[in-house]
Formats: C-alpha cells, structure tokens, sequence
C-alpha cells in the first residue's frame, strides 16, 4: 500500500551565488501498485525529482506525500536504485546485500538474512561474486547488485534511476521481466517510479508515462499506457497501437528538445 | 623603576673609551641564580666596563651550555652544567660564581618532622630536579648519612621546581627537593622547609659563570670586566639591597616579598667568587653519586685568576671598600 | 521540547551576566582575591557584545554561535562559582578567573608583543614546512619506488623528538632565530608529509587513469591532479601541523627568546604563575581561533568543488 | 594512421589469492580507420580490454601494438571515454576540457584553447554549465562531457566504453552523428574501438562486430557490417538485409547466455 | 644507464663492508676513540645478515629493501667516515658512529627495560586516545550541530602544549604513571580526532545518500557507514598520532621516570651525553620501525578493499 503525491514540487539548486530552477511546479499523483516512468531530456531533473521523493533531498517549494503523509527524510519504505549505483566499496557484494536486509527486515535471523542474500545474488547471477569487492566487479555487475539490494530491501516503493542503462540487451530483459514479477508477485503491489531514456522500456513496463521537459524540468504530458498484461514483448511491439503510441511520445519528447539539437549541431560545424 | 647610569660610587676603570665598546653575548637563566647579572645590567657596570653586553635568556641550562660550545654566546652561568661538560672534555672554564647554597628540602608540615634526620629518609619517596644544585648536594647528603641512594629511597625525578611543589603537595612524595625562591613559595603555601643544603655542604656552590677555554687565551681581558661588573653588582646589592629588588624584579617574574625573603634567606649567598673547593666538592659528589664518570681533573677547568685580578683591580680602585676587602678574605678562604 | 536558537542565545546571555553579577556581588574567596575585578567584568562585557555582533552579522550561523557561547558562558561561570569564589580547588593551580584575566591587563604589551613575535617564526617554520612537505609528500606517494624507500625512513626519522633537536639546530644555524624557526619546521612536516601521501593513496584511482591518458609530464600530474585530489587529506594533515606548531612553540621559544607566546607560558611555568600560564594558554587559544578563522576560509575556498549540496 | 593489434591478449586479475581469468587469447586486428564495436554480456571482460588497449592494465600474456609499435604505457595517441565518464571534480566542465586540449595540443596559445573548450562545449549544448562542477552535473551531462573530452584531445584511436548509456535517446542519436562525423570528417580517419550493450547502435556505427563470450572472454566470432556509408537510420532498420544480420548477431550474443539466464530464473522462483 | 636491483644491493653489501674495513684498519681521530670497535663492527655485521636475510625472504620486495639498505649504507660510511675518522664537526654533540654503538654494548639493559616501560605507558594511551577520539570525531563530523560548536572549541583548545598539562596532571591524577600516560593520551589526541573529522568529511556524499535510505540507527551508521568510509583519513590521523606519542614520550616521561625511551634520551641529554642521545634516538627508531610495521599490516588489512587492482 503506498500511493505518491507530488504537490507543486520546485527545487532550485543555489551554486556560489548563481541560482539554477532544476524542477518547476511539479504535480504528480502516483496511486497505489501503479507503474510509472519518467521521459525527459538529460539534465531535466529526473534524479532531482527521484531524491526528493526518496527524502534526501529538500525541495525549495512543494511536498511529497507518500500515503498522504508529508515526506520528511528517507525511509525504509522506499527503495532507491541511484543512477550511478553506489554500492559501499568496503563491503562485498553479500556484505552489501545483507546490510540492506538486516536493516529493513529486522526481525529475521542470521540465516534467514544470508538465505535470502545468497538468493537474490543467484538471482542475477552473481552467486560466484559473492566476495568480490565492488572494486573488482564490472560496471554491469555493480548495477545488478545494487538493484538486487533495492529489492532485498522490500520496500513499498521502488524509486528507480535508469537502472538498466549498463546492462547487455539479455540482461536487461531479465532484469525487466525480474522487475514486473517483484512489482506485482507478492501479497501487495509495489508502487514504482522509473526513470529510463529508452521509449520502448517504458512503453513495455509502465502503467503510465510523465514526459518531463528540458530544463527547468517540468511535467508536459502523461500518458496512459493502455496495453492488457501480462504484455508480451514482441506481440506489443509488432502492433499498431503501439507505434502510434510510441511516435506520439516521442513527439512530444522532442518538439522542445530538437531546436536545442539543431543550435548543438550548429557547433560542430563550428568546430571544422 | 628605569635606573639610570647614575654616577658610579665605585669609579671603575674605563681604560677602553665609551665608542669602541667591546660586544659580549652572555646567557642566563631567568633565574634569581642570575641576579648579579641582572644588576650589573641594570646599574650600567657591563658598560662602565666598556662592554656591549647582550642578555640571551635560555629555559634551561643544556641549551645554554651548549649555546657556549656552539660559540652563539661567549659566557653564562648555567648550574652546575659547565662542571659536567667539562668532565665530558668540553673545553670551558669557569671563571667565577653567581650563586651558591639556596636549596634544601621541602615536606607537608605533618610529614618535616619525622624527617629531620637524613636516617630517617630511608623507605621514602622525594622529588628532585634531576642535576640541580639541590639535587646533588641533597644525594651526597644521603649518601654520606649511609644510605644506599638505589635501595634505602625513591628518588622521583620531575622536570621543575614547581612539579616538585605540586608533588609534594597532592602528597605523592615524601618530602622535595627545592631552592629559592621556591622554597619561599613553597613556604607561602603551607609546606614547611626540613633542612637548607647548605647544612650539609656549607658555601657550596650553584651557578658557574662559564666560557670556553679559548676565550680566555685570546680575549682575558673582556672576561676579567665581566668579573668586575659582577663584583659592582655584588656591592650594589650588599649595599642597596632594595635597588637589587628591583632589578632582579625586571628579569623575573616573582611575587615582591617572596623575591625579598629570598635574598635575606641565611641559606642563600649570591656571590660572585668562582670557590675552587667548592667546585671540586661538587665535582667529586658528581662522581660518587653515579652522575658522571670521569678522568677529568676539575681543577684544569676553574680558572679562579680572572676573578681575582677583577677583584684586585677593584680593591686597587677604592681600597677602603669593605665589600671588596670581605670578597678578597672570602676568595682566600674559597680559592687557595 | 527542543529550544529554539532564540531561547538558547537568551540563556547564554543571562547565565553571561550572572557570572558578572555574582562577580561583582559575591566577594571573591581569600585565596583567589584580586585587587580588582575589572578585567575579568569587561572580559565578560566583551564576550556579550562579541555574542550580540555575531548573532546579528551572521544569522545563519547563528544556531553554532549560540551553541558556542552557551559553552563559553557556562564555563565562565561554573569557573568563577567553583574556584573564584568557592575556591574548590588548590588556588594556587587553580586561579580563579578574576585573577586570570588580571594578567591581561597587566602584561598586554608584553603579550601583544609576544603574539607578533611568536607569529612571525611560527609562519615561516610553517610555510616552509608546507612548501617542503606537500610536494615531497605528493611524490613519495606517486612513485612507488620512492615510497618503499623513503616513507619507512621517514618514518623512522618523524618521532624524534624536537628537544633532541635543539643542540644540533643551535649549532648549526647561524643564529637562534634560525633555530626556533627550524623546530617549527621539522613539527609542522611530518604530518602535513603524511597527509599528502596519505591523499595521493586515496585518489580514486578511475581518476588516476583519467589523467594518464593524457600522459601529462610528471610536474603537471603532481600540480594539477595529484595535489587538487589530495587536498582534503592535505589540509588534514596542514591543520594538525598547524596545531603541532603551537605545541612546538614552547620548546621552540626556550631558545634566547624573550618573548613570545610559548615563551610566556614556559616561563611563567617555570615561576609557577598558573595565573599567567592560564592567561597564556587562553591568548594561545584566541590567536588560534583566529589562525584558524583564516585557515578555513582557504580551506573553504580550495575546496569549494566538494560536497556541493 | 593507427592500426590496433591485439595478438593473444589475457588477463588474469588475482585477488585476495583467488585467480579470476578475465580475458583469455583475444586476438583482434583493427585496420586503419576502421570503426569496430565490441558486444558482450557484462562481465565479459570489455571494459578490460579497452583498459589494456589504452595502456593502463598491463595484460597477463599478449602484446597490443599501435602502428606495429607494443604498447607499454597510455599516450596522447589513444583518446578514452570511461565507462564510468572520471571528471576531474575540482575543474569545471570547462576546466576539464581545457586541461585535456592544454595537454595533448601542445602548440596551441591559451586562446585558441579557450575558444576549442567552448566550441567543444556548444557541441553538447553544456555552454550554460560550463562554469559547473562535476558534482552538480547530472549523468547525462557528465556523460556528454567526458566524450568531448576525448574529441578535444585529437587522438589517433578513440577508445569509448558505452559512452552513450546515460543518454536521452535524442541526444544519443545526436551524439552517435557526431562521433561518426569526426570519426570520418577530418583529413585522416581515426581508429574507433567502441564498447556497446545496444545492437542496434552496433549495427548503425560499425564496420565490424566483435562479440565476445561471458567470462573467461573470448572473441566468439567477429561480424563484417557490410552496409554502405553515409547510412540512413530509417532505412536501414527498414531493410531485410539489416534484420538478417541482426537476428544473427542477437542469436551469435545469447546463445551461451541464455543458459545462464535460465539458472538465474531459477534463483527467482526460489525467492517467493 | 640504470642499474638493476641485483647491482644496488651489491653496492649496498660492499659499502657496508668498505665501513666495516675503514672502521677496522684506519684509527679513529683523538677526540672520537673509543676502546673498542667491535660494537660497530657488530652492528654492520648484523645489518648485512639482516639485509640478505630479506632479499631472500621477500624477494618480490628487493627493490625498496636495496634502496633502503643503500641510503643506510651511504649513511654509516659517512658518518664513519667524516665524523669517526676525520671528527669534521665538534667531536663533543657530533660522535662518531663507534662512540654511538658502544652505547649500546654497555647499556642494553637499561635500554630493554626502557623499551617496555615507554611501550607500557605508550600503548595504553595511545589505544586510550584512539578509542576515544574516532567516536567523538566520527560524531562530530556527522552531527552538523555539534560540528558547528564542538569543533571550533576543539581546535582552540587543541594547541595547548602538554607541558602546560603537566602540574595539573600531576595533581589530579592518582600516580605519576597515569600522568604520563594521560600526557600521551593527549598528544594523540588531536590527531586522531582531526583525521577522523576530516574522513566523514571527504565521503563521498552518494555513499551517505546510499546509507541514509536504509534508514539506519545512529550507532550503525557510524559504525558500519562513517567508520569504514573515513577509514583512509583515520590512518592518516593514527599514524601522526602515534608519531605526536613518541614525541610526547619525552616530556611524559620527565614526570618521575626512571627508565624508558624518552627518559634515557631526556636524561643523557641534560648530562651532554650525546653519544647516549645519539643511541637513544637510533632505539627509538628501531622500536618506531617495529611498532610501524605492525600499524602498516593493520592498515593494509582494513584497507584491503580500497585501491584492488
Ligand atoms: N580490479 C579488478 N580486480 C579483480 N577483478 C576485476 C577487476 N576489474 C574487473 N574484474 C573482473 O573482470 C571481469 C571483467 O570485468 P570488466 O569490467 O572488463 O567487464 P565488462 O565486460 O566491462 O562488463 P560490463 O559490461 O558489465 O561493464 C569481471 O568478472 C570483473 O569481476
Ligand atoms: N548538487 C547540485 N548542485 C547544483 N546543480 C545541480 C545539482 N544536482 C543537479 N543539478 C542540476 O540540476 C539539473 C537536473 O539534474 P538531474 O541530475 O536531476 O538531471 P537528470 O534529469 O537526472 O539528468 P540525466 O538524465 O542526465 O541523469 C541539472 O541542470 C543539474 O546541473
Ligand atoms: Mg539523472
Ligand atoms: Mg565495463
């Protein structure tokens, strides 16, 4: 059970005396097991957004109402994936997964813990890593890691910032797939909020889509995504409905982002 | 208060004209050890003397002995270092005195009585400043009462007088090791005073005025007027004893009627005479308490002549003067 | 319930004035009587109006500032009640504050003109010591060769204590001065020694790669990367040289100094003034609130690229 | 002028007494401006290899040589965008541009340097943050950074580790142009060793895929990309010959995944 | 043309010898003659076995093992030979090596006992300010509160020089042994607390943003988050800590002492001794080098996650 409001959100980053509006008004409301995603160029204000709602960060106006209560720092109840996946480099990757576990779930015992621990590495395949530092592990297993310890976490929510972008095409499959069964298998539905650059990720997971615009970042348009579930992958993307949904997104992803490419390009010209 | 260079009562023998003074660095402790220093500087008889003189404080005698060595100062008197530099084949030599006697013992009221015999120090602890004037004589004492300073007391050793104080008072020791004008303060704070020193070596010395050997063979002259302002500054005191209050007063930082009790301590003697004997008596309690081992014959490293031609050419001066006519008696009875 | 920064600051001040009040009331006890209490009444006057100029001028710190003097105040105030008045303690260690802040207005020149002296060789031994330290230290880090050699002589060498020094620096250098200056040194290198290579082996080595690609000559590598990302280790190691350099200044000044702020205490040690070694301590500790203050401006602005937010 | 040489290259990384073999006999010839892509799993080994061809991990067995010379250390002469894109945190986005270009163009004076660093910046559109540290970039900008970084230093080899994976897909798309616009455009064509998770970038940008097996990585087979330059995004995706391949690639990748893809479902049920 | 390490250490073996020969065939000056040189002799003797006992044991170590045998090769030859033979500076604070090393032939059981007395008080304070200063800087460093007043407090009080420590450690405390140890307890105080301040300081704020989600207790997250993470700094911090312990070794061990490494180098330094000092100082370092490579094993273990490569 856990539904999100973001309540006229803006948050304005104050850096040596410049001020720089990085989230403008933002108003979205998130209902409880809902899936949805997040469009917007780069530097529009996705992770801002993200550690606001997971509490780490302050927004200069505006609240953040997890289940109608004012968010006021993090919780337990909400599990983040950060976008550059800091695991604790001191830690092996068990280390790491435990901690998280023994942490949220307080009630369980040593062993249970390290069950479940060895559980979710085998989970993403990692089982032979299990003492290798982050350190040591490639940029792809970090991220699998640092997934897999969100979901130890059994949160209520899922804040995810472009988890899948190290991933290889099988992988990220996987862990997509791995993502809707934790989302909607248990006794309750997780909320998720999903941050991603890839259209057909999103069309293929969410229930709907928040296209952001550059920045400052604000919320242009949502979209529902209408299709039945369980989806099937290449049924979707073979169908109609589907492209004229998908070209719809990206019309409105590009129509602000293309002038900025076009004055981009002029650049390179410029650099003959 | 400033004193100027009034005219000297003593009209001392200004042979070298005012202009081509001659520079001499001298170190001190800032010491009441010191106070001839301090009044010959203060009572202009270093310029009197056609010296430049120029004070070096040091805080503790190693720095300033080997500040000699190091020729950064041409002469000072630090405890009894110079007699241990010269059993280390240092070539100094002390040419005269500043201060002798000054020490003795300290305890809690309730504990100095049971300890007024040196017998009784057996199973005791006592705190001293390692190689102070006190230090040593205070262990030759116990040594010649026949006792084994290894076994029969707990010698603590602590790093100044006032640690001293604080150990005897927070009750950590027996008894202490002081001089003045500690042994005063020590007074003023409740602790009573066992024995001075100079009950076991009578005149012993303290302070060495010391300079390197060389020095005397290339420039003797300068150091006998050294001498000679110390001896003024000897008379000063014994004659205006207020006036050396108040030079001592410029150099350390004392509480004024500890400073005045000090100086008319009975145990204490500020005197300017090198006292051969005495330096050998020290120089051999050295040697018997463990402190130094040695070859050195002492008497190699006092050379006593400078003090006297100073004192000589003084008496030349103003024969009648019977400061200088009780040194002369004194340095007989010390030197020969 | 939890004080607002308001209420605090209130309570500082009041718990301020009462010191002063029962200063002025309550009659000193006999052991730690002065002839007057002036000094330490305008000590506090001053400590206030400082408090009301910080609280206005910097209302953003002001929740520290409160915090600070709420501290500073009850302090001075349990040190008056306790030893000033009551005497709990030996008074002679143990003066009381009137007595302490006396000294102040006995011996200002002699401790303004020991602040000026001390200040002068504490910043040259400690320049120097900088100067010496961050690029030996940057390049024992960085090549390895160099560190297996001489960081464990380095090692070796560092505890030696700076009295054993002494002898060697006055015989030596040319004159005292040098020789003070030199104690100041040799305190204030290691550790700022240790902090830059302590910071070179803690650079993300991601950014060690970064920079060799672009195969930078060894004096650029060590000026424009190793130092910049060893910086936060540096100014840990430069800040406890900072402190060392205060601690050496005793043993420093004992040199045929004849002022300064090491001097002071040392000598007045030596007399057993506890009053005057306590005022000295606190003038220590206002010159190095205030070495400090400038110390982490720099610090502040050399790593302003840090912690952003 | 740069060829790569890659004769029998393994690597071997002991950790803690462990010994984890990373890379085992690759072997690769990159002819002169050519553009190659290498696919794989993650894990694999990818970030490695570019590692070794750059010069800063020395390789167990092998040699790598550059224009026939062995390479015994990083040089000017290979350019490197990181997987994990390593800015300087203390120089702005501006600061570090300049700095790689003061180092790698020798003979320029200060102001043609300033004038590169922002023509460089007006490339990816960052001239607003040019003032900027690191730490208050987002991904994607930082991500942008670090590639122009590597343009501006001129080198004959580009070495790039997924450059684009934090990458809105407008700007990927913008960015994949200019890489292949001064991969071909200036009067000598570089050498291009490009690490990708993404097919379909592979196919778009390469002359030949590389693909290489999960660990221990070996390369499996090596795809010629026989598409005619300049090349259409619309129609080529369109066209037969481009699904063939594809569809050829993807079965080369996840034939020996798939196993292992199949053993981590397992680890899911036994979560639930 | 660059040696390879077999070539250095040649070099280093055949110094040493060239010392030992001139110690033995040429006479030593009048001023630096001592009965016998056979502790030196003994002493060179050693260091060859040592010397070849490691490049044999650690091979994959050669390289610094040369470098450090040469530089202390270089350094015994010189010595012997400008200071022993030739006495170029004042034979009284400069002994020759043979002077030095007799020391050792005559007073190794005041020297033993030395070394475990001071490595007695050392240990204890040095575990006791350990202890205590990670906490309460972790603490302080995490707790932006408390940072804002305790810090700036700690820094003004921080250069207070422990001499001045000394009365009312003697005074407060039960026995003079708790004195000293309290004097080096305080000395390593400082530096262990700023390093650990400084290592909260420099974590990397992702990680903390990582942590802070888990919602942990304060006592685990300074325990399992800050601890770790500012693990680098705090060795930086402990390591001059244990070196400020060496060098306080002198003054807490003027407070009643009979033996130890400061006391006998205190002690022969008032009696101009320098010979002893000299020897003093040369045990001292050999006990740092023991004691350090103990810290450096600890320190790599603790650190074996950083910097794998
Ligand atoms: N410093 C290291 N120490 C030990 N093992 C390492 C180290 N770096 C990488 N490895 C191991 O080497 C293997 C290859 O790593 P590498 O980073 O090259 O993979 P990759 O192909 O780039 O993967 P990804 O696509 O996930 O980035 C992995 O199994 C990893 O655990
Ligand atoms: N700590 C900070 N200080 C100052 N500005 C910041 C800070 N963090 C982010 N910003 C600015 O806020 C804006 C939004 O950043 P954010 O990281 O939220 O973007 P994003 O949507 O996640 O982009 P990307 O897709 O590239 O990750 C950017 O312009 C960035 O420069
Ligand atoms: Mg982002
Ligand atoms: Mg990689």
């Amino acid at each position: 059970m856990a539904t999100i409001d973001l309540q006229n959100i803006s948050m304005i980053y104050g850096v040596n005396g410049t001020r720089h509006v990085a989230l403008e008004s933002v108003n979205l409301k998130i209902r409880d097991g809902e899936f949805v995603s997040l469009l917007g160029p780069s530097g529009c204000g996705k992770s801002t957004l993200i550690d606001i709602v997971a509490g780490l960060k302050t927004p200069e106006h505006g609240t953040v109402l997890i289940d109608d209560e004012p968010v006021t720092g993090p919780g337990p109840d909400r599990g983040v994936v950060f976008q550059d996946y800091s695991l604790f480099p001191w830690m092996t990757a068990f280390e790491n997964i435990c901690f998280a576990i023994e942490h949220t779930n307080g009630n369980l015992t040593r062993k249970e813990i390290e069950e479940r621990t060895e559980a979710y590495l085998d989970l993403v395949g990692l089982r032979a890593y299990r003492n290798s530092y982050p350190n040591t592990l490639s940029g792809g297993m970090r991220q699998r890691v640092s997934i897999v310890r969100m979901f130890s976490m059994n949160p209520k929510v899922f804040l995810m910032d472009e988890p899948f972008g190290a991933l290889d095409s099988l992988n990220r499959i996987y862990m997509q797939d791995t993502l809707l069964h934790l989302w909607s298998g248990g006794e309750e539905h997780k909320t998720v909020l999903f941050v991603t650059h890839d259209v057909d990720e999103a069309l293929q997971l969410s229930d709907r889509i928040a296209v952001m615009t550059p920045s400052p970042g604000r919320i242009k348009e949502v979209i529902d995504v209408p299709f039945p579930r369980p989806r099937c992958r290449k049924t979707l993307s073979a169908s109609t409905e589907y492209s004229t949904l998908k070209s719809h997104l990206l019309s409105v992803l590009y129509c602000e982002m293309l002038n900025e490419i076009e004055r981009q390009e002029k650049g390179l010209k410029g650099l003959a | 208060p400033g004193t100027p260079a009034t005219v000297p009562d003593s009209p001392g023998a200004t042979a070298t004209p005012l202009q081509s003074e001659k520079p001499l660095k001298i170190g001190y402790l800032p010491s009441t050890g010191h106070a001839l220093v301090f009044i010959a500087n203060e009572q202009r008889y270093f310029d009197e003397q056609g010296l430049d003189v120029e004070l070096f404080q040091f805080q503790n005698s190693a720095e300033g002995s080997t500040a000699i060595i190091a020729k950064k100062i041409d002469a000072g008197g630090f405890g009894p270092s110079p007699l241990v530099y010269a059993a280390k084949g240092s070539p100094v030599t002390i040419i005269g005195g500043l201060m002798a006697e000054g020490s003795g013992v300290i305890a809690l009221p309730e504990k100095a009585d049971q300890l007024r015999d040196l017998k009784s120090f057996a199973g005791k602890t006592v705190a001293t400043v390692r190689m102070s004037s006190g230090d040593i004589h205070f262990r030759g004492a116990l040594q010649d009462a026949g006792l084994n300073l290894q076994k029969d007391v707990t010698i603590q050793e602590l790093s100044s007088p006032s640690a001293v104080l604080d150990a005897v008072k927070a009750g950590k020791v027996d008894a202490g090791v002081a001089w003045t004008p500690y042994m005063e303060m020590a007074q003023s704070q409740g602790l009573s005073v066992i024995e001075y020193t100079s009950e076991y070596y009578p005149k012993h010395p303290c302070c060495r005025m010391a300079t390197l050997t060389e020095n005397l063979e290339t420039d003797r002259d300068t150091y006998v007027r050294m001498e000679k302002a110390l001896i003024q500054a000897y008379r000063y005191s014994k004659t205006n004893p207020d006036g050396a209050v108040d030079d001592i007063l410029r150099y350390v930082t004392i509480d004024r009627g500890v400073l005045k009790t000090s100086l008319e301590n009975p145990h204490t003697s500020i005197s300017p005479d090198p006292n051969l004997h005495g330096v050998v008596q020290t120089y051999d309690l050295l040697k018997s308490i463990g402190y130094i081992e040695t070859s050195v014959r002492i008497q190699d490293h006092v050379d006593s002549s400078v003090y006297k031609q100073a004192l000589d050419e003084l008496t030349a001066e103003n024969p009648n003067d019977p400061v200088y006519q009780q040194l002369l008696e004194d340095y007989r009875a010390m030197n020969e | 319930m939890r004080f607002s920064v308001k209420h605090e600051a209130g309570i500082a001040g009041i718990i301020l004035l009462a010191t002063a009040v029962l200063t002025i009331a309550v009659p000193d006890a006999p052991s730690q009587a002065v002839n007057s209490n002036s000094a330490f009444i305008t000590v506090i006057a001053l400590l206030i109006i400082f408090f009301g100029a910080l609280l206005y001028l910097h209302p953003k710190k002001a929740q520290a500032t409160a915090d600070i003097f709420l501290i500073i105040a009850v302090v001075m105030f349990l040190w008056e009640f306790l030893l000033g008045k009551l005497a709990l303690l030996d008074p002679f260690i143990f003066p009381g504050p009137a007595r302490v802040f006396r000294v102040f207005e006995i011996d200002w020149q002699q401790m303004l003109a020991g602040v000026v002296s001390s200040l002068e060789i504490l910043s040259v031994g400690y320049v120097i010591a900088l100067v010496t330290a961050i690029p030996i230290g940057l390049y024992i880090g960085w090549k390895k060769r160099l560190f297996g050699a001489a960081y464990p002589i380095a090692k070796a060498v560092s505890p030696i204590p700076p009295t054993v020094y002494l002898p060697y620096a006055i015989v030596l250098l040319p004159t005292f001065a040098a020789s003070s200056t030199f104690l100041i040194f040799i305190g204030a290198f290691w550790p700022v020694l240790v902090g830059s290579v302590y910071g070179v082996f803690s650079i993300d080595p991601r950014l060690i790669n970064s920079a060799r690609i672009l195969s930078l000559p060894e004096s650029r590598m060590i000026q424009r990367i190793l130092f910049p990302a060893a910086m936060p280790s540096i100014f840990s190691g430069a800040l406890i040289a900072l402190i060392m350099s205060f601690i050496t200044l005793t043993v420093a000044e004992m040199i045929a100094a004849t002022s300064g702020l090491g001097w002071y205490i040392q000598y007045h040690h030596q007399f057993a003034n506890y009053d005057r070694v306590i005022a000295g301590m606190i003038l220590i500790m206002v010159v190095v609130v205030a070495v400090m203050y400038l110390f982490d401006r720099i610090q502040a602005y050399s790593l302003r690229w840090q912690n952003t937010q």
